[in-house]
């Protein structure tokens, strides 16, 4: 126990962290990669035809895990912002807010995609499907976090101030599910839905687990990326910051 | 020596509050004249045949009701920010949660109590049905309490900034989601025959919540974004 | 396969998205880094050469 | 009345004071000196509670605590803390309201004797900067806070604002209070018993670590 909590406060300390990061960040890319490519291979030609969507169905082994991703991110952000304001931890600032580019991302991904998606299916690019709102209001939030964080000078504050709004929405999210689903059954809307109650084919499973495992690879290793290159930023002065950069170069020259 | 008391404390910033509204009354009407403005604007856009106006006018009334709502948030707490004054509210020996739904009840009086009194006029103006005004006024006077609690947690984030801009009306959009799907809904639902009780309950549970909350977060928003 | 165009789409979409995600914070990490390492080389610069001026350019 | 031990403040990773050890007893002054820039308004803010030290302790009458209780402090800083549109008399209303009134005050007679009879209506931001400061002195007169932290108390004031802020000074002293002032030193120090913290500059990390 002991030994957890002084590995954590270690982890904490910039320089240590920027060294794990560097070190660790090629594995979760290069696992995400690997997963991703034998997901999408298998998404795209082992995976049998839908008989009611035909191949456009092929989307949502993208579609999904992003949708999920960008839940995900999210609580993630709240939960880091949450433990950076209450107990003053300088490292999950950062971590909050390298959180939320990347859950902007997979909700950008999960819109541009439904929307593909729903071309052929509804035969418009975008329809009030209660799913496809909340992202968008999702992705209100994330634009949110980071433009509130990017607005204010001190580095440190903005990220507290973004990672409280963070926490605000996490609590607004269910609400807004819930209400846009509500609203939903008031005005009547579409009856083919993303990922809508039709049974799951086995074959799907697989291909799926895979993409899912390999966002969540690609989540940590981006974190790691992001957080890594905000603490260089927020410690450019400092000395480990110097010492590391020295290095790179003689390393990057030899 | 007399020391200050809560409710002594909360009457003082109430009376100071709507003594600042009276004495600048012009800026303070000027959400009730927007929301007038917003309104007439869809006439003129959509024409002015009776049925297609009556179906629109709930939304459009809310609609109206949630950008009056954001006027005046920006400078709700940021005015005192400036001269200080804010200062000397954390300073006070009462809770800053306190004084702050003060200065949000202030702000719903003077902002948004104008407007939901002059909205069987704008319902006029729509040709909304009669048998809707009821559920249009309930739920506007449910909701826009809730709009005026959220918009000022959000606006509290921003206290530390020196104009917010456009960022407030982000910040503030996602919160405004359900309270703008339930209230307008609500009107709606009545509109289709459907019960619309149901929706203006939900806004007032959400209201119940958001008076223990918002002044509390608000609160502690304003600790954090304060430079 | 049907919709071939879409599920292209959808496809470059994400991976054009997941792109960005992946090289933006990798390149201003690099741009981060000659930043510093430019700052070093100016705060020892003068003072290594000569003595005069050094004073106001570390502070 | 109020002891600090080891008191420091960092803005970002470099340190604006401290550490700092200073006491300040009740019927004495405490006058915060220094430059620009050395942090005696930031010192000033912290003992307020409007920011958090880093580190350091604390300790009001003899109790450690983690701030100072609010009803305490009256704190006047470089912003005067009054709405532009609000008469000088419903301002320092508004202040009584909120922090209280100090035993036999009142909000008439702290404006007659900081020179502001007359100006009673006046909305405070048609009043010069050295009137507003003058109101925020009433509003400290009004206050039953026993510790008085003042930032720059002296800025803005003509010959006769400088006498009056020494003698409110040398009053509340006497009352057995205590204040705590900042001043870069270009006026004269007030005529009471009075302590010197002299603050300095910090170094840059970045030099230090060079």
């Amino acid at each position: 126990m002991n030994r957890i909590v002084l590995w954590f406060h270690q982890l904490g300390s910039p320089p240590t962290f920027h060294r794990y990061a560097t070190r660790w960040m090629p594995w979760y890319f290069g696992a995400s990669l690997l997963l991703l490519a034998v997901g999408v291979w298998a998404a795209l030609f082992r995976v049998p035809a839908d008989y009611q969507q035909g191949d456009s169905y092929r989307i949502l082994f993208i579609h999904v895990p992003c949708a999920w991703m960008s839940l995900f991110v999210y609580v993630t952000m709240a939960v880091q912002a949450a433990i950076a304001l209450v107990w003053r931890i300088k490292l999950c600032e950062i971590l909050a807010m390298a959180c939320a580019p990347i859950g902007a991302a997979f909700t950008v991904i999960t819109l541009a995609t439904g929307s593909i998606w729903g071309r052929p299916m509804w035969g418009t690019w975008w329809d009030w499907d209660p799913r496809l709102t909340s992202e968008l209001v999702l992705l209100f939030l994330y634009i949110g976090v980071i433009a509130l964080d990017a607005s204010i000078e001190d580095r440190r504050r903005g990220a507290r101030v973004a990672g409280f709004l963070a926490m605000i929405g996490l609590v607004n999210l269910p609400i807004i599910h819930y209400s846009v689903q509500w609203w939903n059954s008031l005005h009547q809307g579409s009856t083919i839905s993303l990922m809508g109650k039709s049974k799951m084919d086995a074959s799907m499973i697989l291909p799926l687990a895979f993409t899912v495992a390999a966002m969540q690879l690609w989540f940590v290793g981006s974190l790691l990326s992001r957080a890594r290159t905000m603490l260089l930023e927020r410690e450019a002065g400092k000395a480990w910051a110097r010492d590391i950069a020295v290095h790179d170069s003689t390393r990057g020259n030899a | 020596m007399s020391a200050p008391t809560l409710p002594r404390a909360a009457a003082a910033m109430l009376a100071r509050d709507l003594r600042l509204a009276w004495s600048r009354r012009g800026d303070t009407l000027q959400p009730l004249l927007f929301a007038v403005l917003v309104v007439a604007l869809f006439p003129l856009a959509l024409g002015s045949e009776r049925a297609r106006l009556a179906m629109l006018a709930p939304g459009a009334i809310w609609v109206a009701a949630l950008l009056a709502s954001l006027q005046g948030l920006d400078a709700l707490f940021r005015s005192d920010a400036e001269d200080g004054s804010l200062e000397q509210q954390l300073l006070a020996p009462v809770p800053l949660s306190l004084l702050l739904a003060c200065r949000m009840f202030a702000h719903w009086l003077t902002g948004s109590l104008p407007l939901i009194l002059i909205a069987p006029l704008l319902a006029q103006l729509l040709f909304l049905p009669d048998h809707l005004l009821v559920p249009l006024l309930l739920s506007l006077l449910v909701g826009t309490p809730l709009l005026v609690l959220l918009g000022s947690t959000v606006a509290a984030l921003t206290v530390g900034l020196r104009r917010s801009g456009m960022l407030l009306p982000l910040l503030a959009l996602p919160l405004y989601v359900p309270v703008l799907v339930f209230g307008a809904g609500s009107v709606m639902a009545a509109a289709q025959g459907q019960d619309w009780l149901g929706a203006v309950l939900l806004l007032a549970a959400g209201l119940t919540l958001a008076l223990v909350l918002a002044p509390l977060a608000a609160a502690a928003a304003i600790r954090i974004a304060l430079p | 396969m049907t919709y071939l165009s879409y599920i292209v789409a959808a496809y470059a979409v994400f991976a054009v998205v997941l792109a960005w995600d992946g090289m933006s914070p990798w390149l201003k990490h690099h741009r981060l880094l000659r930043a510093i390492r430019q700052k070093a080389a100016r705060a020892q610069g003068p003072a290594n050469v000569a003595g005069a001026g050094s004073a106001g350019a570390t502070e | 009345m109020l002891a600090v031990a080891r008191l420091r403040f960092d803005r970002n990773d470099t340190c604006v004071f401290g550490p700092l050890d200073f006491a300040v007893h009740a019927g004495e002054a405490l006058l915060v000196t220094g430059g620009n820039g050395v942090g005696k308004t930031t010192l000033l803010r912290v003992l307020a509670g409007l920011l958090r030290a880093g580190e350091g302790e604390l300790s009001w009458r003899g109790e450690p605590c983690t701030r100072l209780p609010t009803e305490g402090i009256a704190f006047v800083g470089h912003l005067a803390g009054h709405k532009a549109d609000l008469g000088a008399l419903d301002n320092l209303r508004f202040a009584t309201g909120l922090h209280g009134c100090r035993h036999g005050a009142s909000p008439t007679s702290a404006l007659a004797s900081v020179g502001l009879a007359g100006f009673e209506d006046v909305p405070a931001g048609r009043l010069s900067a050295g009137q507003r400061k003058r109101l925020s002195l009433a509003r400290l007169l009004l206050s039953p806070a026993r510790l008085w932290l003042l930032d720059e108390p002296y800025a803005n004031l003509d010959r006769d604002g400088i006498v009056l802020v020494d003698r409110l000074l040398a009053r509340h002293l006497n009352e057995n209070g205590a204040a705590l002032i900042t001043t870069h030193g270009a006026y004269a120090a007030p005529p009471v018993r009075a302590r010197t913290l002299i603050l300095e500059a910090q170094r840059v990390d970045a030099e230090s670590a060079a």
